[in-house]
């Protein structure tokens, strides 16, 4: 007889490791089946977002802020460096670290928890089986009361750009560089060609982004979005709208051509590396048995309803690799709610506070809903907003770029939207996740005590500014 | 402009008051809020939920 | 006749120019009586808070800290760097700019919003009136609807420390040392204290503090104290509890001699400079006539109800000289609040919910009540702990000291203190100061989507871990 688990979850990466240890903190029996291994062969946890995603992407930001800060804005304060160097492979050595020590973390929490790894490739069989394909191709089935699918998200490849070794290159080939490129290629203008080429611009490469669409940056809010043009624009950042890449041709086995066009015609670009950051599209290749019962969606997520109930009873999906936003916290926030369900719990998610982060500097964060998409649903809103420059922490921090937006709904007060572009937007957006969660107006926070000097106390500002109410800045005029 | 109005769309309650309500099938809007014009926190809703057992 | 007000303010701290641009944006004939000079005699905004206070304060910490981060923590990220120096004379007057800036942006607010400056010693007479005597000795006497005291503070010196330009020093005196002293003293290790012993400690000062009391840092929450004396005394901050100073003598006109008893007796301690922070007393001196009708409390502050009425009825006073914690942000709240209850609202402020920072590295805040507390007044509690080492975005930031701790009442589940070490939680407390005026349980915070990877996530953990539920970290086993 096969081995029969309360919960068998499929990938490791933050959905799924997440659902594991809830599922497992509930008393479920729970294992979890991961077919990452690393060059020695063992079985990884944590999945894109700790090993080639989140993690390592932000390990480099912060080293390459640092060093950039140290060339460029030390003067100011009075600091005195000479000859300020990037020993870049020691930086990318420490990203390895970091990222050992946390998905050797998960393995701890695994073991912690009691939580079982199946290392392999894992597929689900009808009747709720999973079958694991070991390395060395022996195939277990394992019975499961309860499955989650959680195998998320491959990047999406083009055939213009193929990936190329040491010169065409995917995320994580991108997170391995390790000697500063004279030039950079980015295809893609989104979350992940943002952080990388901020990454490298801040090292002395002079990077091109090209992006196909002739917006920037569509899903922020519009001021978001150009304020965060202008300013990555004079960190040196070449974005080029409107700009689709046609072809790439290998030069002499060391840079790439690269072809594309944009509104004048045909443009050429040449560059020693080239990052294909063009969006991610859902895992699924050889998870599901054609009996398996889970459907794909028309654009090939697994189809779940909004508990994350695939059509099979029993049988959950989580993620990347289903509808919704691509974050590591929605998949948690997922895994949380579908093993509370499994034990027995009508757990249910908000979709509508679910935090976006940019990670380039100042940092771009918001959650609710944007003022465009506001005014397209022809709902009344109300605007504050309060630059940094008129924050005393801001000026003692030379971080004064940026602002904190907040829309609410004019005849409710209740806030729709926070936008903020700032050197800790990241941190300051869960004050409102936090707030809208609790259905706040702009009131609310209007009355609330922030403390004094810090640059939360913009977001009281842009609250207080949302009624022409701001103290720090001189108010528009009243209407 | 009363902060708290009940707004459109979802009740205007706290992420536990609602995975309580759930829980228990019970209906927000019966549920006596504490706090500034009547917002609802969860040692309210727990209250209400421990009355209507006892009243059971 | 003489000229009348609707409002006038006495004092242009946080406390009151934010009262005056409040009572100004709600339509009232408002004037504030400031009578700190520059250098050159013109009158200078802003009070304590942005001249000699958090501003400035927070100016010196902020380049200090980038230049102990550069002296010390660059090599891991492999940013290579010879020589790192501080040109303190440069520190000192990039400080000095911000201050310029704000305090001019003051100035700049007051005419936006219409506040009259009325320069000079200001003095409550009877009936609302106010006597404003200028530089030159000419007194004006001006008529009022309502008075605002916003008088503030200054620091309580010792007689065994009398105050010696350039060697013993108070708060404004510390912020213009120009060059790093080889030994500093420091009497006080309140929150002054251990600011002013950081920044120069940053900057290689052999720092000693003598603090009197026999416990360290006794208001804050106890597991707070304990991690922040561990992470001081690892700087070289030399923290002396139970040390009294008893006398200084000042050797050849430059080092002080300072003695003081411990446990162990008679001590004596050499030192370039001594900076007095043992507390601030609240500022009346030649502020009210004889015949005022407002009264002083048996500690010296004004005495005031809960929403800063003085005895006399249109006479109210805020900030540092009421009762109440000695903080800007308090000052400006109350600011609001009376200028609205003026205004003819039923203001009202929750002194339940200010929180406090500690400007260290890594910072300290809290907002409700400690641990010690809440078991004194009996209250049964649950706690919750997660450590930044074990936060993602903390080891990409190589700052993963420190912790965040919520406690929540057993009973009813909801919040009340939120106590946080850590590299910004000056920021993060925001969040904690936010849920509790939405009177938020433990479970509230435990069910919202916080961002990945942040270090605000801690708070959402350490939410789970009041009910064990921590996912990145094995918690307690159940009772
Ligand atoms: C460069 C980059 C930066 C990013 N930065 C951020 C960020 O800052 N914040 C953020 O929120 N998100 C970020 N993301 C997105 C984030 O990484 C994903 O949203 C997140 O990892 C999704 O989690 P998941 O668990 O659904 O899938 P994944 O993390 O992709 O994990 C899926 C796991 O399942 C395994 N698996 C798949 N199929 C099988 C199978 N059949 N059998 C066994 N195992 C299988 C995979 O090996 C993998 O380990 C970033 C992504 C990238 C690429
Ligand atoms: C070194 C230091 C660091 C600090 N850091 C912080 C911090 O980080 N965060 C924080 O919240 N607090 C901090 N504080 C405390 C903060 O500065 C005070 O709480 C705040 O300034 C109080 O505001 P206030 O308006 O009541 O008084 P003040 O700021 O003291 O202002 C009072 C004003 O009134 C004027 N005045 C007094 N009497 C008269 C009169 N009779 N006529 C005319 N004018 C008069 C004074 O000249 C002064 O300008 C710090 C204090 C110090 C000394």
């Amino acid at each position: 007889m096969s081995q029969k688990f309360d919960v068998i979850v499929i990938g490791a990466g933050p959905g799924g490791y997440v659902a594991a240890i809830r599922a497992a903190q509930l008393g479920l029996k729970t294992a979890c089946v991961e077919k990452w291994v690393d060059n020695k062969g063992a079985t990884v946890l944590g999945g894109t977002c700790l090993n080639v995603g989140c993690i390592p992407s932000k390990a480099l930001l912060e080293s390459t802020h640092k060093f950039h800060e140290a060339a460029h804005d030390f003067d100011v304060h009075g600091i005195q460096t000479s000859d300020v160097q990037m020993d870049v492979k020691k930086m990318v050595s420490r990203k390895d670290t970091i990222v050992k020590n946390l998905t050797g973390g998960i393995t701890g929490l695994f073991k912690a928890n009691g939580v079982t790894t199946l290392s392999g490739m894992g597929k689900l069989l009808a009747n709720k089986q999973v079958e694991v394909t070991a390395a060395d191709g022996t195939a277990t089935i394992y019975d499961a009361d309860n499955v989650i699918l959680a195998s998320g998200s491959v990047p999406v490849e083009i055939p213009p750009a193929p990936l190329t070794e040491g010169l065409i290159l995917d995320n994580a080939g991108a997170l391995n560089i390790d000697e500063t490129p004279k030039r950079l290629g980015v295809i893609g203008a989104g979350v992940i060609g943002l952080e990388m080429g901020s990454i490298w611009a801040r090292l002395g490469s002079q990077v091109t982004v090209l992006e196909a669409m002739d917006g920037f940056l569509t899903l922020c809010d519009k001021d978001v979005a150009k304020e965060a043009q202008k300013l990555l624009g004079k960190q040196g950042l070449d974005i080029k709208l409107s700009a689709r890449c046609t072809g790439t041709e290998i030069i002499d086995g060391k840079e790439v051509k690269v072809k594309y066009t944009d509104a004048a015609g045909e443009q050429e670009l040449v560059v020693d590396k080239l990052i294909v950051a063009v969006g991610r599209r859902p895992q699924t290749q050889g998870l599901l048995a054609g009996d398996s019962g889970v459907k794909l969606d028309e654009r090939g997520f697994i189809f779940v309803d909004e508990s994350c109930r695939t059509g099979v009873p029993g049988v959950y999906a989580i993620g990347d690799s289903v509808r919704g936003p691509m974050l590591a916290h929605k998949a948690s926030e997922e895994g949380v709610m579908v093993a509370d369900i499994i034990a027995g719990h009508k757990a249910a998610m908000n979709y509508d506070v679910i935090p976006n982060i940019i990670y380039t500097f100042p940092e771009l964060a918001w959650v609710g809903k944007t003022e465009q998409e506001l005014k397209a649903e022809g709902v009344k809103i109300k605007v504050g907003k309060f630059p940094f420059a008129a924050s005393g922490r801001a000026m003692a921090s030379n971080a004064t770029d940026g602002f904190v937006k907040i829309i609410a709904d004019e005849e409710t007060d209740r806030i729709l939207g926070v936008h903020i572009v700032g050197a800790i937007a990241s941190e300051l957006i869960a004050q409102g996740g936090i707030a809208m969660e609790f259905c706040s107006s702009a009131e609310d926070l209007q009355l609330m005590c922030f403390a004094h000097p810090t640059v939360s106390e913009a977001v009281h500002e842009a609250a207080l500014a949302v009624d022409n109410h701001a103290i720090h800045m001189a108010n528009r005029k009243k209407r | 402009n009363s902060a708290t109005d009940s707004f459109k769309g979802k009740a205007m309650a706290s992420p536990a008051v609602r995975r309580i309500a759930r829980e228990f099938d019970i209906d927000i809007r019966q549920v006596p809020g504490s706090g500034k014009n009547g917002r609802i926190f969860k040692e309210d809703i727990l209250r209400f939920q421990r009355s209507a057992e006892q009243a059971a």
